[in-house]
């Protein structure tokens, strides 16, 4: 895995660049969504939901080896597309550079402002669960090797 | 379809007409909250800049005018909801607000342990919790008249919930998500027989059909400004006379006090005695011009025309395939909730955005509701004085081209 | 005198430039309320006629952009007040609701038979009659830190006062009639060495001085947006985190809450827990604009001046015969209150009106502090960021024309 | 007593208006306050305070043959120069003439006109007190002639 979390990102707006109108681009991500690993049920729990989102949203992660594995799922179509661009993003990536990175790609998938300015859509809510699995597990990763 | 003129109503809403370079809005929110027309806005900006001073504390002119017009718009109230007396109206943020004024001074002063409150399953969240927290403070419980599947509720049931522990009866006039327009007069009647006192939780009514609380015959009348074309921070409790004379101080602070000593404080007469604090003068003053502007319209007016648009509005709708619409209550109030088959609300709602037009999408703050209907969360199209069948149209446009997103 | 400049802070005031026809207003009354400058009147009637949605409930781009915004003012008071989180802010009516939350939320909740609440002798009637009501519901007495001749709270007696019952402090940053600014870092070390949370009421310091809540070291303080340039209808309740997250609601309603059911209900963290129904929303949106327009000047200059003006005002109020000012703590505020001997304030503030000239006349909301100065009322005149030595000339003026009516 | 309470009245706006300044129309106001009847002081209690008034404002009245006759004070000279107009148009006559004229006098004085339209100087409340001991001894006497 060399490409880096921003390599990623860039590609994902490079992608999306490409389609011209904004009803593809939703198709697109609603697309990515349903080749979205299916969620395992045995993670669907309540302390797996992300809070704050206006659908509901699981997120899940487990470590290996210093990198998360992310899965996720929503009972929206839209979401469970944005959960999926941000897995792509970032699953599979370091403890460090999950921390580091900040998700600048939302912005430039010309999709309507909203989507990525709110609270109630949930991106926000989920791209913080995100890097919050990622310092927990590098927290305990300390903690072990100490 | 409507008695009055809808473009020069529309001409008068900044939003729908002055956004210059802003796509044309289709906002189809109003019973989460209202546009404003330019009047409303232009009296609290001029209050500020002209005729600024603060109420009932000052001998100077600015605070003698301004409390003069707060004062002015108490009695504008009055008249708007027929009250009896003008002392009737207490000033509050809005109907949360004076929701939890009353469950915490009249819930609080006269619910025991094992007394009841009345409540209906169609209830929003703010006419449930401010009781569920005063219930649980004093050993009540609450209790639920249920509603059958046209959205109405089961009177007969009424008679018997109606035991002799039920102390208030809570309602809405009119479900912020069923749109039904419920039968207060005749609960009302009802739960004064059984020795209740009735609250009716008019914010989805109060700036959409003429209301008169002495016909109501309700004990309490709770609305907000910001959802009848006035500013936001400011509402009405009505309170009948003889219930708020009774009523013990909920906030302690200025204004609502004759004498106060360290041992032994006395309160003012209502309304005064539930406005502590500098109230929202600017805000009631900017309300007057919105009770103005609707009165201006004519409410039975504006009532006739949500009906026309809601009947409109149903039809075009069940063109949509796999569409489904909660609530069917004759006489319902311009609030349309659905689901499409197949589609999460979240995304229809999403989608609809994308092309510029504004639904509510989720619970509407009846959580209770939902369950009752099997359904997590629906898609709600509301309407106001300012709607247009035009609006309805794009709707239902913007609802095919979702389906040709989602399927 | 002043570091910035004071004629083109006035140009913004439209009641100070801008009322055509108008006499020219001579506005000594900042600590009942403040005047607004033209960015925070435009803020809000923009807000109305541009941007105009409902927050947290809508996912149209509306409702986000109006969240974002209201969200945005809630870090710019963090910044302000340099509290360390954004979810210590709470949004209230105002001074009065956020004491109101305070004594209802934490009082009911920590306050027991036999507890002591300790106030001052020159509170604001808004933060003695909030705790009296609780402290009567359940059984705490209010007990009274005593002040000395100056107008200073007589510290030599707090240790002596903070026994373990009691259980919460509260007092005033500023005293809104002597002008008394309180050490209040020091009552707040003392009163948490004794097991007490601090209450500070800065109703009268945050806008005329820089305020730090972590220096302070105060677990609440509250503030009015009326009385710093902002609009009527809001004002902050900061609460520090820990003590804030301990807190059960007080009101409850719309978006306050997680899960809603007849039988169990489930709150939100801080501060959504404590904002229960529709928040003021433009309100919040045009104190936001205030926030920044006080920040543009620098509070440490807005102290200067009103300092300056303080000094200036106190030197020439001598001059006017049988005058007596009450309060003369070394640094106070902009603050002053006096009689004539021999004239009723009344009287006083009529015959100054009829000059133009607007002072506050009355117990000001402190009717036990009346008490200690031995007085039913007296004048005030208090100062602004757009208070000039002309005012405090026009004043003095002002006072000998009445004396030759008067006497 | 021929002349009605309206007669007063416009008599007591001629007067003021032949007098040219704000300031001189106080100076005969609190003129009038002085010459008011001595309080006496067994009324000088809590039910004699009219509410609403920023200064303290003591009214008393006893009716005496259908017609209501008051004494009043004030601690603010003005407010007692008030007390003092508006004694001198209502007291000494019916009760229903009291009830049924209006105080149309005092925006013709020429004074602010904060005066006249407020609830906390409490003119309005005088005014309104005024009215009351008029209704109420119109009462009490009806009931007695039952
Ligand atoms: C010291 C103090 N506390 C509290 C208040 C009450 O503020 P508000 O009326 O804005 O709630 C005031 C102002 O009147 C005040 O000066
Ligand atoms: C029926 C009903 N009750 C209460 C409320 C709460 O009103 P507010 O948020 O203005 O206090 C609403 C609106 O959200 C409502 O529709």
């Amino acid at each position: 895995m060399t490409e880096t979390i921003a390599d990623k990102q860039a590609a994902l707006i490079a992608r999306f660049n490409t389609i011209p109108g904004w009803e593809d681009r939703y198709r697109e991500i609603i697309r990515m969504g349903r080749d979205l690993p299916t969620f395992p049920e045995e993670h669907r729990l309540e302390k797996n939901k992300v809070k704050g989102c206006q659908s509901q949203v699981w997120l899940h992660a487990r470590p290996d080896d210093g990198r998360v594995h992310y899965v996720g799922d929503s009972d929206a179509a839209i979401v469970k597309g944005l959960i999926s661009l941000v897995l792509a993003v970032y699953s599979g990536h370091t403890f460090d550079a999950i921390i580091a990175t900040p998700a600048t790609f939302v912005d430039g998938l010309g999709l309507g402002q909203h989507l990525s300015q709110s609270r109630a859509n949930g991106l926000s809510a989920m791209l913080k669960q995100v890097k919050l699995y990622a310092l927990a597990f590098k927290a305990m990763a300390n903690k072990q090797t100490l | 379809m409507s008695a009055f003129d809808i473009e020069r109503v529309r001409a008068q809403f900044p939003m729908l007409s002055g956004r210059e370079g802003a796509r044309k809005l289709v906002f189809l929110d109003s019973a989460a909250t209202s546009l404003k027309p330019r009047v409303v806005i232009d009296a609290e900006a001029d209050f500020y800049a002209r005729d600024y001073g603060t109420v009932r504390r000052g001998i100077y002119g600015l605070s003698q005018a301004a409390t003069a017009r707060y004062e002015g718009v108490r009695e504008k109230a009055r008249s708007f909801l027929n009250a009896r007396e003008v002392n009737e109206i207490v000033f509050t943020r809005g109907t949360t607000e004076a929701i939890n004024l009353v469950a915490n001074s009249f819930g609080r002063s006269v619910l025991k342990s094992g007394d009841e409150v009345l409540v209906t399953a169609m209830e929003h969240h703010a006419n449930i919790v401010s009781w569920q927290l005063v219930c649980k403070a004093v050993g009540a419980t609450l209790s639920v008249l249920p509603i059958d599947d046209s959205g109405q509720l089961v009177l007969a049931e009424l008679d018997r919930l109606l035991s002799p522990r039920v102390k208030v009866v809570a309602l809405a006039h009119m479900s912020n998500v069923l749109g039904t327009v419920n039968p207060v007069a005749e609960v009302a009647r009802r739960a004064h027989a059984a020795g209740a006192v009735v609250l009716v939780d008019g914010a989805q009514s109060a700036a959409h059909m003429p209301v008169d609380v002495q016909e109501l015959g309700c004990d309490f009348f709770v609305c907000s400004s910001h959802k009848m074309c006035g500013p936001s921070g400011v509402g009405i409790l009505y309170g009948r006379h003889e219930v708020l004379e009774a009523m013990p101080p909920w906030q302690g602070g200025g204004d609502m006090i004759v004498t106060v000593g360290f041992d032994e404080t006395t309160f003012e007469a209502p309304p005064y005695r539930f406005e502590a604090g500098t109230p929202p003068i600017a805000q009631v003053i900017g309300f007057g011009a919105a009770l103005d502007f609707l009165d201006g319209i004519g409410r039975e007016h504006l009532a006739a025309h949500e009906h026309g648009l809601t009947d409109y509005a149903t039809g075009r709708l069940h063109e949509v395939p796999g569409l489904r619409v909660f609530g069917s209550a004759p006489g319902k109030g311009g609030i349309i909730a659905f689901v499409i088959d197949g589609m999460a609300p979240y995304d229809i709602g999403t989608l609809l955005d994308e092309q510029g037009i504004a639904v509510r999408v989720g619970h509407h703050c009846a959580q209770p509701l939902m369950k009752r209907l099997g359904v997590a969360s629906t898609v709600r199209a509301s309407f106001g004085v300012y709607s247009t069948r035009a609006d309805i149209d794009a709707l239902v446009e913007g609802l095919h081209k979702v389906r040709g997103i989602l399927s």
